[in-house]
């Protein structure tokens, strides 16, 4: 059996200290985020980070005018042939 | 009559080892896995694919000249495909709910101790007869407990690029296991009464704040770990390329065509390092069971952090999200959102595991930063 | 003015080799077949493009430093690009009427016989003064009678390169011809009573027989013939992305924006081995004639199997599917059911007709392996 | 004149085995989809094979329900804005 | 405690060098550009990502093994990457409204003299102490009033790589000022009658003049030009895959995919150029200058020649649409419909204005083959 | 200081054979442009280069006869699950 002493100490010393790196750099990170909130104004473009997801629900209210023209038109063409 | 010889001399069957047949056997078990159990197939199709592929006698996938030989070489051992699939995932991801809850980084932070934890379990299997892993050796296995794919491949590819093949698998596989990994460990830790905690709606996030994130992020990674910019930078540069809203069309090629282009020769050059002399090996078997340690850990260790923070917050948190924190996107969220569903059918707490989801990406590359720049 | 005379000592019409400007012709000519004459367009344009651009005096696109000379030693002398359009090609391939009706698979190997005749008819061609055809060049120039493109490339880039202009050439340019070079041979040897056999509809097939069929013959060929494994594992595994259903982003951009990228760089680069000292040769005339002989005993020996079948099963096959057995896919299957149609109006031949096309893929890229792995 | 005899011999020594190995391969296959079909058992998501080209028409019957719910709220906006 | 040190050791702040410092707010300077001003963004952003990572102390980005360097020597060095976006630009362009009017491409001729103008004035600077630029280093500025892109990264990347980083902000920069930059030359030179003048409707172009002009331009340039086939092959590959009409699969993807994924690593692969010892000089300085004075003396010269040709024309030609001849497609020609607009709210020159637009890109490949031949 | 003399008049020669051949070069594709005009009939597939820009309005005359189809069903299948 190797004596594996040096090389545990090692990690343990690489686990101490990375774990303080990621914690202090993350927490400089919250910081960082907090000011940016201060800082970025609550401009128009602000948008609800929950409606973010692409799976939104279609809206109905807003439909592409173009798709209403080409709507429209199809169903003149449907009536005039359909004789309704 | 010697032309049907020398075609016989050439056949799988007149040349096949019995590690080869084996290998083969695990490449087929990796489509199993992708297929059939729906395993993270993006990668693991590929993967196992380019496992079978790598291991057929006389065909030289993975010698020079080879298909494989050259994917592998150009795109795996330079580290360029796993930042491609990195700048990718961060053209894909939306960090709104982490910018307008910033503490939820702490939680990604804590799931690092999964990493961590491992690195010290890596080199205490070196008690064990057979095993004999290097601090390099052992900090890349430990990269499996961030449970991104991009970030271990990096690592092992930088770092153990014998041990790749296994780590890569072993991070994938586990990935694909969260669901089956963390629910367990989620309602050890935590009671019916905090599972049922329902978290305040996230405020709204300005265009603004979005652009300046990322900035803020790499600029950080500059300060105080440039080891950490590689994957750190390039994940910057796709959310950045995302939310500027000026680059669409390169954001959404970012998306789309180049990271499933990276994505398919990712797998292939991974699967073509699942061979017999470097996977049919005892430390193999370490990879494995280091592995699900490290999932198990951090995911632990980010319900505890989230379980200290909801009781410092008077019961705002609910310490099931914690569990996010190992990223494993959107994997881990999705199973927060499923857990708080059991105990609460009104909770809906994907979009707050979102949060220690994403943080726990970046909490992964500083990790791997950390040991690029210590073991390295 | 001596930089008039200097820029005037660089123009083409000071530096134009007689050579150059025939090659230039034949440059125009395949892209007035590419676009007048829609002759495969997707390859015959790039590779007519590419003629062009390799001919010009003093640019230096196919000499170190040019773009051809990249394109060409990074793609197709590693055949990687060849085996990536194969890749795209399997993931474009629908097996469904083949796994429904196996035995369109003998279909496919007869047609083969195209490529052994014409094997032994470019050693006959040595008999010529002017003719030195290796073995190894005899073997690239009967792949054209596999009437496949990218396994035509891959081979000739093997086995040999200076010929690879002309194959390529001559490859697509026959599969463009396809309608008028079959439809002769299929009347001839079959009678018009054979051509009016309408074929009973195929069964369904299960999704779990697409999955597993790629496998099977991946497998096969590592058994027994490992020398083709790079054609077929590439193709197998695009058509195990389609099937699998798991990775449809994969299959989609493999299908799509990779095979277009990687067509447009292929072409460029073929066109770039048309030069004069290659091309303008006694070889490339005889190349064409064997490519002709070629495709004409492929179809025979196609219709020819079927009618043999067709009698043993009591006349439930159309003989005019073995010409599909040659493959160039799609077109073999449409002539096919065009030529049944004029005998028959209500006879659509056309899904019956892609079991013995899709078969001939595999069979030449079987024959491939059989030439690789003796002349190689 | 060159001798090409030897050649020749190759070349249809090359033929004989190449043709045996494609049939002897391609009859393997046979063999093993023959299989394939019986280990296959008839399950649901089996599909016609007949129907599995891209350029199949146009199903009527099965219409996108967002689709519809689109068109339909087109058609309402149409009526009121035409007074039908 | 050790450990401690060593990560200390490695950051950026210990390891800055106020050089990298400002080299980064560079960068950032260029992100803010892009993003909020929205200067040719699809460039500007990845270049300046790209020297923001390439300034980062010990991350190694453009040091051999980093991702940056891979991206440089790959794809700019060998020319790669800027032929490619000008294959792409090529299947962008409608050379329609100049082969209705073909004179138009005098215009595109007399736009050149800013180039050939600073050109000499690079030469001039070097009467200042402190510049010292070698005839292919002013040919490589000269370039920046061609106000195209990948021509001015081609050429750079050929006969004055150090300077590239410096050449390829100011050309993307100067063309994203083109709105601030040419409305008051334009004005200068031009009366509010000449203003005014309506033009007559182009006449419709056959598909066929359409498939036959790049094959007359390529003619063209193989005769008198060979040092410009790179760029003007690579161009009238791609418009011809476009009009051609039957590669459209071929086209889009050139048009899109491609070109997108191109883009982003040619803006990262430039950015990497940005480095403090090659930016931070007086060059650079006198670059930006230089570059000014080209769009500037380009525009007149452009508008110059549409006055003679006005004039001549006996008042058929709107001078204004001369300063499109700088290229700068299609930003040029928007801003002479924008100063028409202005004189008269009905004439609406900017289909006219395309003509002169892309004859300006045909001009400046021209210029750059001359460039080269002499220079190179 | 140094003597730029030579460069000088190196810089001006290309500045004067550069002019020279890029108007050369133009002048000769006017030639060639005009006469493919004379070249090319004017055939059927002409179009006009005014319209050949991809944002081209929507023509409402021309719809595609399977989104007619589609919509023609949904009025239908609208019309019977509301009783107009
Ligand atoms: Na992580
Ligand atoms: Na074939
Ligand atoms: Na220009």
């Amino acid at each position: 059996m190797t004596d594996i002493a040096p090389q545990l100490m090692q990690a343990a010393s690489m686990m101490a200290i990375g774990m303080i790196a990621v914690f202090f750099f993350l927490t400089l990170l919250v910081a960082a985020t907090q000011q940016l909130a201060k800082l970025a104004p609550p401009i128009d473009d602000s948008i609800p980070s929950q409606t973010s997801n692409p799976n939104s629900t279609s809206q109905h209210s807003k439909l592409d005018p173009k798709l209403v023209a080409v709507i429209s038109s199809a169903v003149q063409q449907y009536r005039n042939n359909h004789k309704v | 009559m010697d032309g049907l010889l020398k075609l016989w001399s050439d056949t799988g069957l007149a040349n096949f080892e019995p590690s080869q047949l084996v290998m083969i056997v695990v490449g087929l078990l990796l489509l199993y896995l992708a297929i059939v159990k729906k395993f993270e197939p993006l990668l693991l199709l590929p993967i196992g694919f380019g496992a079978v592929l790598a291991n057929i006698p006389n065909a030289g996938f993975s010698e020079p000249g080879g298909i494989l030989y050259y994917i592998y070489h150009v795109g795996i051992e330079t580290g360029v495909f796993p930042l491609l699939i990195f700048m990718g995932v961060g053209a894909m991801t939306d960090f709104g709910a982490l910018i307008a809850n910033p503490k939820m980084l702490w939680l990604g932070a804590a799931a690092q101790f999964g990493i961590f934890a491992t690195l010290l379990g890596a080199i205490f299997l070196n008690l064990i007869p057979g095993f004999d892993f290097t601090l390099a050796d052992a900090s890349a296995i430990a990269i499996i407990g961030g449970a991104d794919g991009p970030t271990a491949i990096f690592l092992a590819s930088r770092l153990a690029p014998d041990l790749l093949g296994a780590i890569a698998v072993a991070a994938y596989s586990y990935m694909a296991l969260v669901p089956i990994i963390q629910p367990p460990i989620m309602k050890a830790l935590t009671t019916p009464e905090e599972r049922q905690i329902q978290m305040e709606q996230l405020r709204p996030v300005s265009m603004r704040e979005k652009i300046v994130f990322p900035l803020a992020v790499l600029g950080l990674t500059i300060l105080f770990l440039p080891a950490a910019t590689p994957l750190v930078g390039m994940f910057c540069f796709g959310n950045l390329m995302r939310e500027s809203g000026v680059v669409d069309r390169l954001s959404k090629t970012a998306q789309n065509e180049l990271i499933n282009i990276v994505t398919i020769f990712l797998g292939l050059g991974v699967g073509s390092k699942l061979s017999a002399d470097k996977f049919l090996t005892v430390e193999t078997l370490g990879i494995l069971a280091l592995g699900a340690v490290a999932f198990a850990i951090g995911t632990a260790s980010g319900v505890l952090m989230a379980k200290a923070m909801s009781r410092m917050s008077g019961g705002k948190i609910n310490p099931l999200i914690g569990a996010a924190g190992v990223s494993a996107v959107p994997m881990a969220a999705r199973v927060v959102n499923k857990v708080g569903l059991e105990a609460n059918p009104h909770n809906f707490l994907l979009m707050h595991a979102m949060g220690p989801n994403v943080a726990g990406v970046l909490g992964s590359a500083v990790a791997a930063g950390v040991l690029l720049s210590m073991a390295g």
